[in-house]
């Protein structure tokens, strides 16, 4: 089954990785750069949450039922849920703060284009 | 204790014949110059009647101490060189103190008094004298690389830097004699002969004409009769020393006025056929001919 | 421009080409789970009581991630309110053009609402589906449509910097509790485990992820209450 | 005993309680920050003591009680202890420097300073990898706050540019993390099977991608350019933060990974790490700003420490050492530079003259730039060493080069910067009043740096044995720098005298001889130094640091003493160096070529570290593998020091710009440690052979022609003491010459005029030194006609070039004579002409000395002039009165020197018959000649006297001028450009061509820096390319796509 759901999301999650890191090298726009970069975070996102899947499972969540039937294991991997949503959190702070850095860069600049910063150079 | 003063009075009076001789070759040559150029010349007893003038002026006068001192420097180089080399050869006596030092005593000591006179001649503030020092240092450098190459060979040649000992294997005939033994050598030696007499072309150092008569210009009366005994001994000194490394040395004074007078003659005939070289030039002719001529000296005797 | 643009996407070609390396062996869906994710699956209602098993695992067995990643937004916000910090007088009448009278409203009757499907969510956070960041982040939403639906809105920093700081000091302390009272930093069993599946249950882990609601909630709020804020001063 | 995760706890918690306060109480807040770095700190420092002494034992910290791989587990083991301490010391005193800056800015950025550090604590301790990037975030997302401390278009440009480019980096590390995750199931580090995982293919670029990221945190070359924005934009104390803090935890994790490098990364890794390392030094060369400067420096820094985690397994139980040695110098001294570089708040390096106002900054700014090029006693010395012994163990020579090329590549910026700093024309504002607590730091930075230096030498094995005391003795003399110069110039004497007489029992041979000319001769010149007057601030200190390197290398046994003392004599001398007038670009060059020799020298006695056991310097003597590559590398190494031909370009201007006293104690008496060196290298290691020809054939050569123009370039001088400064070139020529002919002659040739050289040179320059002093002028023309004002400099000058010229009688003419026999003996004619055509060229220089100083026409400004000080003359006659004595007597000298060379080179050795020497060609009585010159001149001269005793005394003008009176001295005097002929004939031989080449060799070097750095466009964009395109081909190597 190569079109199933585990490897869709993650040809996606790749496709995302990839498109992101694209707009960050070639945008010249800051806020594309930045946009560039939630891409490819959320790429990572789903392939986290794609790994984690075990066939067939259920949610990890072990209602009186899974424990009844004995059948706690038959869930998917709770663990890169739980990554993904300290990686999500994260990755939104760091976005925050990107953009923040983009406001007061465009005041300082009034510009918004990547290369008009460079006078840091050498 | 005795032999002390006997070497004493034999060195006194090798300096005396030795002075005599220089003065008479000094008359003798400057009449031969002259006459080359069609000048009727000096007297040949001229040098010793300048001595005794200068020694005679009343007027004597004095730039500082070094200029006081130079005339002493100038004359116990040229002494010394005479005393530290056996004159003659075989007697003891005539060897003076060439026991307390060998071939390079001498090839360092005759700087001794140039020394000195450079440093009264520039004491003497004159630039002149400066200008002429300069110019004798600069020289000087030039040919001792030849003299040293030349004498480096002969000093292989005979596997010793005692000059007795060069004149003992010299012994017993012309073709023992180093210039034929060792002719590149001696080639060399006689090329840097040249300018260690100071004669044309390589007397730019005193050049007449240009910086009146160079160091010395300063000098005069009892100081600059000094100086002129010493241009007495010295050549001689220098030719004793060449005839010693070259031509077998002598056994007797005839056989060394004779050797030596010959040797001279080299420089003077050199002289009066060519003009003057500037310093420059002379110093680029003898780090080119004579030092190729003396290195082959050493390469041949190298291999 | 083109050259440039060919190279990197060379570039671009032979990193797509490592992260696909990454799935070039015996890579298949997995059909088990490993080791670790078994003993959460098997132990986790002993050792935690938390039927939500990302909520075990989010606050108690990787509790020092999630303590990290509160930090994170803690001090992203206060990095933002730093770098935001306008040296005006943040009284400046805003230049925005009033919302509607329709926006008003709704906002004023959906922002309790939402306030309090936030609460519930990170109330039940160890039952279901949802926790803490969830929660927070519904609640901050509730303040965002509010800051921007009423151009005059103002929210107190110091409330919300209050909050921010008891609720996150509050975690570390009971962290600590952890250490004293039971295992280890962050073991939430020094409360009772309680009964399974019920709201009270799974020791710390409510207590923490209200904090974390809490906390989340008045970040985010006060991310957003700066950059509006910002918007007065001078562009 | 507290458990770490209080660390965590404290930190935390005080950074959430600072929301409670308000802008109020912002000053307690701020000191509760402070509070709490202080409690982390101790919390570190009692661990690390506690696992030191074995009073504890390294812990797991267990969360959630549960055990790993279920929960997040942390680890305090040594390396924990030591990299928390070293992070911990960092966020306290780097809080404490930028206090009131953070009080201006509020309590968030003390939140960001507390996160900071929190986050690096957890990633050096954490065991799991999700867990590690979550606090590199952490500590990621804190710098950024951190970095726009200063809110400006640069700091913003540069915060932007690192936060995209840490964001790139963490989300590659978060794909490695999750795959690995995927392939084993777990996220502990200690549950990774080792072995070599990068070969099973997936799982291998999971562990790829992880590894790398780290790599990338560390800034690699070249895909750092975000980085040094960042050092460059953001403000200095933030930098120290970054550099020295994030750096430190970086490293360590870097290390926790080392058992999951295969072979083929860990080659990467070296790679990566030796090319950041050679790459940023070679790019700090064009930089002039500050903190970028450093910011390279950091960079390289960081890069040779990876290089070492690169070469772990083949360091063996050497690599803790090592890494620590040189991570620690890293992280005390770039955090000191840093904090200064914070106190000036200059952007350009040319215009820090201020700090010069500042004694006490400047004195730590130097100890903070010789620890990081690892002059001893600072700990990376002992790294740098270890280091290079392990590389040339292991045969990686290539390392060793890039090592040390790198490590003279930051000598070039760093030397240069500090000769900026204390010579260049001066600022004429005052530095601002520092308040305490940016001292502080930087003040207990430094003494940690000392102090970890004397650890790690008493933690090495050979080391501990290193003779501490007389740099502790010099470093006294920093104490009392405030007294007159009696006292200090007395105390001076004392000590140096006092550890002549201790040593003195041991001493033998060579050492014997050696230990004199530099201990007596030190105290003979230290003499002139009553002469100064005030305080001379500085002197007492460097001089003695000099000394005892001179004198350590006598006490030397082995190698690693020996290149310890042989360092603190370079950086001793370069200080007396720099103390000159206009010396700032020759005492950079002496440093240079000093550093270039103390390299190969390096790595000449690594090399004989192989297939040898033990360092003593007797190795060199039964070398068994290298011994060719090591001669030429210790000759080279010493051939700087003695300034041969090549190697010389420093000297002419680092003698002739220094003090009057400087110039003889680094002339006459620093060059001879050259020669001390050459002399123990031959006498170990004896000749040796490279395709088939001696080495010291070309030795010989080479002293050759470095005598030639030497002497040359002597004659052709205006300025006096840049004509001594070039005859000791001459000098040491000969000397040289005479090391390499291999023979008894040769070497007492050498050895004497070692001796002679040091006297003659002492006197020549402090006599022209006390000329020099009266006229305030250097060069000959203007001088003239002194011997009527300075008769006493004038006999001392005399003699001394009588000495110098070897004209006997004076004892110089043993060792022309010598040679000649030598020579003789070994058949080098060409070159015995040649050098002896040297010795004749001396006689120019000599006279144009004496001429156109003390002869010739007095100046009328000069008609006053008084003699040269007492103290000046007071040595110039000690020595003058042994020069004599040696001239009459000189089996004195020469026989013992004789008896010391026989048992290594028995053949040819004089006979001696009373003062009567024989050699195998001629012989030589110097009593007699001496009796016979003096008696023959006394003769004459008093004949002299006698005749003109009415003499009479004329004035200065009173000459023979063509008929007119010279009545301006200026015109008078025949001195300038004296050998003009000269010039003309030879001059082709006296172009500049060394010079010539190596100001080339320097801007090549410039101009490859600058090319090179062009790739740092300033563009955050690019750099991100940089980033994944060192990912990509990181990879292809890793994974033999090349």
């Amino acid at each position: 089954m190569i079109f199933s759901l585990v490897n869709i999301s993650l040809i996606i999650g790749i496709l995302l990785v990839l498109a992101g890191i694209w707009a960050a090298i070639t945008q010249k726009n800051i806020i594309k750069i930045i946009i560039g970069f939630s891409l490819f975070d959320t790429g990572i996102h789903i392939i986290m949450v794609a790994l984690g899947y075990v066939k067939n499972n259920t949610a990890p969540i072990l209602d009186s039922e899974n424990l009844r039937t004995g059948t706690a294991d038959k869930i998917v991997d709770p663990i890169p849920q739980a990554l993904v949503l300290t990686a999500i959190v994260i990755g939104l702070g760091v976005t925050a703060l990107m953009l923040v850095y983009a406001l007061k860069m465009y005041r300082e600049k009034k510009s918004l284009n990547i290369n008009s910063f460079k006078d840091l150079k050498w | 204790m005795d032999t002390i003063w006997i070497k004493l009075l034999f060195s006194l009076l090798t300096i005396f014949i030795v002075l005599n001789y220089g003065l008479l070759l000094q008359g003798v040559v400057r009449k031969i110059g002259a006459r080359v150029g069609r000048r009727y010349g000096i007297r040949w007893y001229q040098p010793w009647i300048d001595i005794i003038k200068n020694y005679a002026k009343r007027t004597k006068i004095t730039h500082g101490i070094m200029y006081y001192i130079a005339p002493a420097f100038r004359l116990t180089g040229g002494i010394g060189l005479l005393l530290f080399m056996p004159v003659i050869y075989g007697t003891d006596m005539f060897s003076n103190f060439s026991f307390t030092g060998d071939l390079l005593l001498l090839l360092y000591f005759q700087f001794f008094g140039v020394l000195g006179m450079a440093l009264g001649a520039a004491e003497g503030g004159h630039p002149y004298s400066a200008m002429g020092v300069s110019r004798g240092l600069a020289q000087v450098t030039a040919y001792e690389l030849t003299l040293t190459l030349g004498i480096i060979a002969i000093a292989v040649q005979y596997q010793t830097l005692s000059i007795t000992e060069i004149v003992a294997a010299q012994q017993g005939g012309i073709a023992n004699w180093t210039i034929i033994t060792n002719p590149l050598a001696g080639i060399a030696l006689m090329l840097a002969f040249l300018a260690a007499m100071g004669r044309s072309p390589f007397d730019v150092v005193i050049a007449p004409q240009e910086i009146p008569i160079g160091p010395p210009t300063e000098f005069h009366s009892g100081l600059l009769g000094v100086l002129q005994l010493n241009r007495a001994i010295f050549p001689a000194a220098k030719l004793i020393l060449f005839m010693n490394l070259l031509f077998g040395g002598a056994t007797d004074w005839g056989t060394l006025i004779i050797k030596t007078f010959l040797i001279y003659m080299w420089s003077v005939f050199v002289g009066v056929a060519f003009p003057r070289f500037r310093v420059d030039q002379s110093i680029r002719w003898y780090l080119f001919i004579p030092l190729i001529i003396g290195v082959l000296a050493v390469l041949f005797m190298k291999f | 421009m083109i050259l440039r643009n060919s190279l990197l996407f060379l570039l671009l070609i032979a990193f797509a080409a490592i992260i696909i390396s990454l799935f070039s062996t015996n890579y298949s869906e997995a059909e088990q789970l490993g080791i670790v994710a078994k003993h959460y699956a098997e132990n986790a209602k002993a050792e935690v009581g938390a039927p939500n098993l990302v909520s075990a695992v989010v606050v108690t067995y990787r509790g020092l991630d999630t303590l990290g990643e509160v930090v994170i937004l803690f001090l992203t916000a206060a990095i933002i309110g730093f770098m935001l910090k306008s040296k005006h007088s943040v009284n400046n009448s805003d230049k925005r053009i009033k919302g509607s009278e329709i926006l008003e409203t709704a906002a004023n009757a959906l922002v309790p609402i939402i306030i309090l499907f936030g609460s519930y969510i990170f109330i039940n956070g160890h039952l279901s589906p949802g926790g803490g960041f969830q929660g927070g982040a519904v609640i901050a939403s509730a303040f965002v449509l509010l800051v921007m639906a009423k151009a005059n809105a103002k929210l107190s920093h110091k409330i919300i910097s209050f909050t921010e700081s008891v609720s996150g000091f509050s975690f570390v302390i009971i962290g600590v509790l952890g250490i004293i009272l039971a295992a280890g930093f962050l073991d939430n069993t020094f409360l009772p485990l309680g009964k399974y599946g019920s709201i009270i249950s799974a020791g710390a882990i409510p207590i923490i992820y209200i904090f974390i609601g809490l906390k989340v909630g008045s970040e985010l709020t006060s991310i957003v209450n700066n950059l509006k804020e910002s918007q007065n001063i001078e562009i | 005993m507290v458990t770490p995760i209080y660390i965590i706890v404290a930190l935390l918690g005080v950074a959430f309680a600072l929301g409670f306060s308000g802008q109020k109480q912002i000053k307690a807040a701020g000191t509760l920050a402070l509070g709490a770095l202080a409690f982390s700190l101790f919390v570190s420092l009692e661990w690390l003591i506690g696992l030191y002494t074995e009073t504890y034992k390294s812990t797991q910290i267990f969360t959630a009680g549960v055990n790993p791989p279920f929960s997040i587990n942390l680890f305090m083991g040594t390396g924990e202890a030591l990299f928390t301490t070293l992070i911990n010391f960092i966020g306290l005193f780097g809080g404490l420097y930028l206090f009131n800056k953070l009080i201006k800015k509020g309590r968030s950025t003390f939140i960001a300073l507390l996160m900071l550090i929190m986050g690096l604590n957890v990633v050096v301790m954490t065991r799991d990898m999700f867990n590690l990037f979550v606090f590199l975030e952490i500590s990621s997302v804190a710098t950024a706050g951190l970095i726009i401390l200063n809110q400006n278009k640069k700091s913003l440009a540069a915060g932007f540019k690192y936060i995209i480019a840490t964001g790139i980096i963490a989300g590659i590390l978060l794909i490695g993390i999750i795959f690995m995750y995927r392939f084993t199931g777990s996220l502990n580090i200690d549950d990774i099977p080792t072995g070599n995982l990068l070969m099973i293919k997936g799982f291998g670029t999971a562990i790829f991608l992880i590894l790398t990221s780290i790599l990338l945190e560390l800034k690699p070359f070249p895909a750092n350019g975000w980085g040094l924005d960042v050092y460059q934009g953001t403000h200095a104390g933030i930098s120290v933060f970054i550099s020295a803090a994030s750096g430190t935890a970086l490293l360590y994790v870097l290390y926790k990974f080392i058992p999951l490098m295969s072979p083929s990364f860990a080659f990467a890794l070296s790679l990566v790490g030796g090319l950041t390392f050679i790459a940023s030094n070679l790019l700090g060369l064009k930089q002039t700003h500050p903190n970028r400067l450093l910011g390279y420096s950091s960079i390289g820094q960081i890069g040779l420490v990876v290089l070492v985690i690169g070469l772990a397994p083949y360091l063996g139980d050497k690599f803790e050492y090592i890494a620590i040695a040189l991570l620690g110098t890293h992280v005390f001294a770039k955090a000191g530079l840093f904090w200064i570089s914070g106190i000036i708040q200059k952007d350009n390096i040319r215009k820090w003259t201020i700090l010069r106002k500042n004694k006490l900054l400047t004195i730590l700014f130097g100890v903070f730039m010789l620890a990081l090029l690892g002059f001893p006693p600072f700990p990376s010395f002992f790294g740098k060493w270890e280091l290079i012994t392990e590389l040339a163990g292991n045969g990686f020579i290539s390392w060793m080069v890039i090592i040390l090329l790198g490590s003279f590549l930051e000598a070039v910026y760093l030397f240069r910067w500090l000769g900026y700093i204390l010579k260049l024309e001066a600022a004429k504002k005052e530095l601002q009043p520092i308040s305490w607590n940016k001292y502080l730091p930087i003040i207990i930075s430094a003494i940690l740096l000392i102090a970890s230096g004397f650890g790690m030498s008493y933690l090495h094995e050979h080391a501990k044995f290193i003779n501490y005391i007389p740099l502790i003795v010099a470093a006294a003399f920093i104490l009392i720098d405030r007294l007159p110069v009696f006292i200090k110039n007395t105390l001076a004497i004392a000590s140096v005298g006092l550890w002549y007489y201790m040593m003195y029992p041991d001493l033998e041979e060579f050492r014997l001889i050696f230990a004199t000319i530099f201990l007596v001769g030190g105290i003979i010149t230290l003499l002139a130094g009553y002469a100064y007057k005030g305080k001379r601030q500085g002197f007492y200190p460097m001089a003695l640091i000099m000394f005892a390197g001179l004198g350590g290398l006598i006490e030397a046994k082995t190698t690693l003493e020996f290149f310890f003392a042989w360092e603190l004599m370079t950086i001793g001398s370069y200080f007396l160096i720099i103390r000159g007038k206009k010396s700032i670009s020759h005492a950079l060059s002496y440093m240079l070529f000093s550093l270039g020799g103390a390299y190969a020298i390096l790595a000449a006695f690594g090399l004989a570290t192989v297939n040898n056991t033990g360092i003593s310097l007797d190795i060199l003597a039964n070398l068994n593998i290298y011994a060719p590559a090591i001669f030429i590398l210790l000759a080279i190494g010493f051939m700087t020091k003695t300034a041969s031909l090549g190697l010389h370009i420093w000297l002419p201007g680092a003698h002739a710009e220094a003090e009057t006293d400087v110039s003889p104690m680094v002339s006459a008496i620093l060059l001879k440690a050259g020669l001390f060196g050459l002399i123990v290298m031959m006498i170990k290691m004896g000749d040796q052979m490279i395709f088939g020809l001696s080495i010291s054939y070309f030795l010989g050569w080479l002293g050759v022609f470095t005598a030639i123009i030497g002497n040359l370039m002597a004659a052709l001088q205006e300025d006096a003491k840049r004509l001594l400064a070039y005859s000791s070139i001459g000098v040491l020529g000969y000397a040289l010459f005479g090391l390499a002919l291999m023979s008894h002659l040769g070497w007492l040739g050498a050895t004497s005029i070692a001796i002679t050289h040091f006297m003659f040179k002492t006197t020549l320059f402090l006599a022209i030194g006390g000329v020099v002093w009266r006229l305030k002028t250097k060069n000959m023309y203007q001088m003239g006609g002194l011997i009527k004002k300075m008769p006493f400099s004038f006999i001392s000058v005399l003699i001394s070039i009588i000495v110098l010229a070897g004209i006997p009688p004076l004892t110089g003419f043993a060792g022309k004579w010598l040679f000649f026999n030598a020579i003789m003996e070994k058949g080098w004619y060409l070159q015995g002409a040649l050098i002896s055509f040297a010795g004749v060229i001396a006689f120019l220089y000599c006279f144009r000395l004496i001429h156109s100083v003390f002869l010739g026409q007095l100046k009328d400004e000069h008609r006053n002039v008084k003699e040269a000080p007492f103290w000046i003359l007071l040595p110039q006659y000690i020595i003058l009165g042994v020069l004599i004595i040696f001239s009459a007597f000189p089996n004195s000298l020469l026989k013992p020197i004789g008896e010391f060379i026989t048992p290594y080179l028995p053949n040819g050795a004089l006979v001696w018959d009373g003062q009567m020497a024989y050699s195998l060609y001629g012989y030589w009585n110097g009593e007699l000649i001496m009796y016979a010159v003096v008696g023959i001149f006394v003769a004459v001269l008093l004949w002299i006297i006698f005749w003109n005793r009415k003499i009479k005394k004329v004035k200065q003008f009173d000459i023979v001028y063509a008929a007119e009176r010279p009545f301006l001295p200026e015109t008078t005097h025949y001195a300038y450009n004296f050998f003009a002929h000269y010039k003309k004939a030879v001059g082709i031989l006296a172009q500049p061509m060394i010079s010539n080449f190596w100001e080339g060799v320097s801007e090549i070097g410039h101009s490859v820096s600058d090319k090179i750095r062009r790739i740092y466009n300033g563009s955050g964009q690019a750099y991100l390319i940089h980033i994944i395109g060192f990912i990509v081909i990181i990879f292809l190597f890793t994974f033999g796509g090349f």
